[in-house]
């Protein structure tokens, strides 16, 4: 029965079955990597040297906590906690409110205000890495984490317009005119209203700028120089530099700064993939 | 309760001028129905009236108090939006109480109302359901509720049937009558629906292409239009429109006459009679019209006969069930002439008859 | 009459007049650096130094044909063009491909696919970098334009899809259902109404994909080493390391670079608006 | 030309059955008209004969060819959609061609028929416009046009008209009409509209649930509705539905009686009356059912009584323009027995009745 079964295998399964294999083989292109780091973190670089390859056994768990206190890692995740957290407050505030003018408003130069937001993308990083030094140093802002906070909500905020508007967009304008109607100002409609409905949208963008400015690294070398105020990215290329030779450390660094995008992505990636598709499904 | 006045209230957009020279007195209590096709301005009336758009021109009094710079949350009004605008985040609770909360900082108060109101309508059950898990007919009774709670002086209504289904409509409908009698309220309402105007509205302000077009009870604007647009919008069919021609005590159509004496011979006129007004004759002699039978169109309660007469469009015929006519068959149609209606051909106005 | 008018400047003019000096402070924050590093490119390092903010009078247009022929320009121009066009057009193709599956098919796992390829934008370029370069070296496309190009598709394939899915979920399922009827099969239906329908989205890819890719340098820093495969951003980059004091020409060698960018945007950017905002405007 | 059938075809999606056991006979050059509420499984139906759903149960055959497996471009079917589908990106000519060009590869041939068609259908001056520059009658006819360019076996309409506003609705329906008359071609059109269900269908097909209720021509099914469903779909307002018991000779309504008999005594059925069937009477002893007046609908044309009779629903008297009636009053209704229908209590069905 069971062979007759498989002897008559349908066109339709064969296909499905090519399918799996295939995101399989992607899943492992794109995983394998990942995961090679991820062994090679619980292992000495002695062990690596004499099997690039083999499986992390005996652990070396403890090899964290010499990253975590010998590398000033305690610091550099602080620094990035810090930064990251405020730099999508302030992102996610200005660019709803920002989201909300351009959807509910009609004014002049809408338009254009919109063209020049969005020019900003044009510009090659390393240019605006120029200019940005330069402001940062007369603003008194250079290697101070205030001043990357800043630079990342600028690099980080046409993007969070941009999908926030296409949300925003979509909100019926007969919502804010029945809260009109029901007696509230434009700012309550925007906090009340706006902000509650848009939501699949806002963590849309609060998760992806997460990840994406946890693992910024251009910007922050560029505009700090003290060790104090390092980010996650800048510690791990410390680290690559001080120990050029010791690949399992670097592993293990590169881990620590890993881990919490992995987990935030585990654990808000439904959400993040619903927001996004949002105005696919409708 | 209050007295709703536009006074020759107009509406640009950018130089177009989209609603104009409105006047409009709703009284105390009144039940008024804007009518009109969609783009006659009607809806743009009623946001005006709202404060949702700026009055280009003209002033909006409501009890005798300018409102033209009032903001919409101060004219203490009431709308029932096409679409309910419902807010999906909030439970049926939060958004009848939504409102309330803004004005009333007592809780408990908001919340007896809220739970009155809700009792009155039958949504008790639902109070703690987001709209999205509610049917359409539930999610416009919220809407309608939410007005209700706030007490306010005046209700405005804009399309609030048009997304139910047929049967749900007509419950709807009667309930809006009942609800308009217990509360007392001065109701305007928005429709391109004339069952919705007819059988609702105390009075009926029919709209076209921006301008008031007639203001009158159902019964008033039905049999005796003021102009051919009126004519031709109320009714299904509307009323039979065809050009004719004064002669000496008699009005003569291209195939037929009517005894209509007082107009000057020779006076071109448009005719206008309603399709049951009209009724198939032997004698030719007494026909308004005759022509070929080109359409029966059978819709189980009555039939539609459809005449041509040379004329641009047919004329119309209702009748009972049993009519029978075949196709290609000549008809003669009468009509009793005080049923007739006249226009001026140029300008459309009805033309008063003394006879 | 005129005078009067002024003296009765509405609160609404008011708030006009500033909101239209913030766009212009705005403008000029932006777009300031780079029209210091357009005048720069114009002047000899000597009169920079001279006076650093100067106007370019008299102008040295010739250094930029020094930079074009002398520092190899030609070359990483053309690679340039060569690599971007390619992965451009292989975006394209394929992303659209995958977008109207997404779009419009229903099958198993579609979920799961989607999530795939989105969860490649969770790793931070330092991870995957380690990970290509290993897997780029064991297919032999280590240090070739080819490979680049792939690990340029690669990197810019999620959000191409995800931007044209958005817009093709849109299409009305009748078109494609009334293209069946009239005898079509899915892939004329993808090539004569999905495509041309999509034209505005699929423009926006064009435009959004051309820009960063002709930026691209980390990833081209990485994968390639021979100084003719290289394109402009590591050709300014080794022209920052050959000329560190000559200020003057690292002007003109950014400009080189940066030139196309612009003009692209200058003519494309009504139609980049238009196909983002699409969503918003319907 | 061609017959359609359809022979116990059901539809499931993901195991819950959307359309079951669904028999209809197109006949060749018939006018065949799906009517039924949203969700009633019409669209599904004419989806599975258009090819663009499986088939997941029965056979469909088109001129005795089983159909299940053919791919909708090879089943010689046109189909206009709601929403038109006009391809946005191309001219009203290269619409009009689209489907012609896949099958014929002679492109002066394509262009002479095109141009033939929109010449039959008015298109002419529009042919290098673009869809978003037509209005909303214009692009119903590119829809309507592409279809007959391609002179298929079997057109399907899917609610063709009801993105029309009223006026045009009206013409289109006559023009289909004449269109089914000169074309002589098989024709499936999907409406919830009971008026162009009535006045376009050679017979109609009313659906349930996913179920064919009844088929029929449209005054069979509006005299004698095969279940209270057709009888409660059909007609605005629809059939009159009461509980009544039969005694001896007689069935007694909860306020008056008819004299039918036949039935076991003390049998309890429903009881079926149209509103333009009842009549007022002033003889109480004559009437089926005796009420208070609780709304009094004046639609213009005609006048609706709701009369409260103790039952669920109210009575509707549907009436000429001139009907009086004060709210409150008691009225007695009468109707001749002829048209009286009865129905199974339980099941709904339509009781045969011998007299």
């Amino acid at each position: 029965m069971a062979r007759s079964d498989r002897a008559r295998l349908s066109p339709a399964a064969l296909r499905m079955t090519a399918l799996l294999l295939l995101i399989a083989l992607y899943t492992a292109y794109s995983a394998g990597p990942f995961v090679w780091v991820a062994m090679m973190s619980l292992r000495t670089t002695t062990e690596i040297a004499a099997s690039p390859y083999g499986l992390p056994w005996p652990a070396h768990p403890e090899k964290f906590a010499a990253a975590w206190f010998d590398s000033n890692y305690d610091t550099y995740f602080a620094n990035s906690v810090g930064i990251v957290l405020a730099a999508v407050a302030i992102l996610t505030v200005v660019g709803a409110m920002a989201a909300h003018a351009f959807a509910r408003y009609r004014f002049r130069f809408k338009g254009l205000i919109y063209f020049v937001i969005f020019s900003t993308i044009i510009f090659p990083p390393q240019v605006t890495v120029i200019g940005l030094f330069q402001t940062m140093v007369e603003f008194g802002l250079y290697n101070s984490r205030v001043g990357l906070v800043l630079v990342y909500v600028a690099i980080q905020l046409p993007i969070t317009i941009y999908i926030l508007e296409a949300f925003f967009a979509r909100i019926p304008r007969d919502l804010f005119e029945a809260a009109r109607i029901d007696g509230y100002g434009e700012w309550a409609i925007f906090w009340r209203i706006s902000m509650p409905v848009a939501l699949p949208a806002i963590s849309t963008t609060v998760i992806l700028n997460t990840i994406l400015l946890w693992n910024e690294f251009l910007y922050a070398v560029v505009l700090i120089t003290d060790d104090d105020k390092r980010t996650l990215p800048l510690g791990v290329l410390r680290f690559l530099g001080d120990q050029l030779e010791d690949v399992g450390m670097i592993a293990t660094g590169l881990m620590i700064a890993i881990v919490p995008v992995v987990l935030i992505y585990v654990f808000f990636s439904e959400r993040l993939i619903q927001g996004m598709t949002a105005g696919a499904v409708k | 309760m209050a007295v709703v006045k536009l006074e020759d209230v107009g509406k640009l957009y950018g130089g177009v001028r989209a609603v104009r020279d409105v006047n409009i007195t709703v009284e105390d209590g009144e039940f008024m129905v804007l009518l009109g096709p969609s783009g006659c301005g009607k809806s743009t009336t009623l946001r005006m009236i709202a404060g949702l758009e700026t009055i280009s021109e003209g002033e909006l009094t409501i009890d005798g108090r300018r409102m033209n710079e009032v903001p919409a949350r101060d004219r203490d009004i009431a709308m029932v939006f096409q679409s309910y605008a419902l807010y999906p985040h909030m439970s049926v609770r939060d958004n009848l109480g939504f409102g309330l909360k803004r004005r009333q900082k007592d809780r408990a108060l908001v919340a007896r109302r809220v739970a009155e109101v809700a009792e009155a309508i039958g949504l008790t059950p639902y109070l703690d359901r987001k709209p999205h898990a509610l049917s359409g007919g539930q999610r416009q009774r919220v809407a309608l509720g939410r007005a209700i709670v706030r007490d306010p002086k005046v209700f405005l209504f804009d399309e609030p049937l048009s997304n139910l289904d047929a049967a749900l409509r007509v419950s709807t409908r009667a309930e809006l009558v009942r609800l308009h009698r217990e509360l007392g309220a001065t109701m305007i309402y928005v429709t391109h629906d004339q069952v919705e105007a007819m059988t609702m509205g105390d009075r009926v302000c029919i709209m076209d292409h921006g301008e008031v077009a007639q203001i009158g009870t159902p019964m008033e604007v039905y049999l005796n239009p003021a102009n051919t647009f009126v004519a031709a919008f109320l009714g299904n069919p509307p009323m039979n429109l065809m050009p004719a021609t004064a002669a000496e005590g008699a009005l003569r159509t291209g195939t037929g006459q009517a005894p209509i004496a007082g107009l000057s011979p020779g006076r071109r006129v448009t005719l206008g009679v309603r399709p049951e007004d009209l009724a198939v004759t032997d004698d030719p002699a007494r026909a308004l019209v005759s022509g070929r039978v080109t359409q029966v169109e059978a819709l189980g309660a009555e039939t539609l006969i459809h005449v041509a007469t040379g004329d641009e469009k047919p004329v119309i015929l209702r009748s009972g069930r049993a009519a029978q006519a075949r196709l290609d068959e000549t008809l003669h149609l009468a009509a009793d002439p005080a049923a007739l209606r006249l226009f001026d051909i140029e300008t459309g106005r009805a033309i008063s008859r003394e006879m």
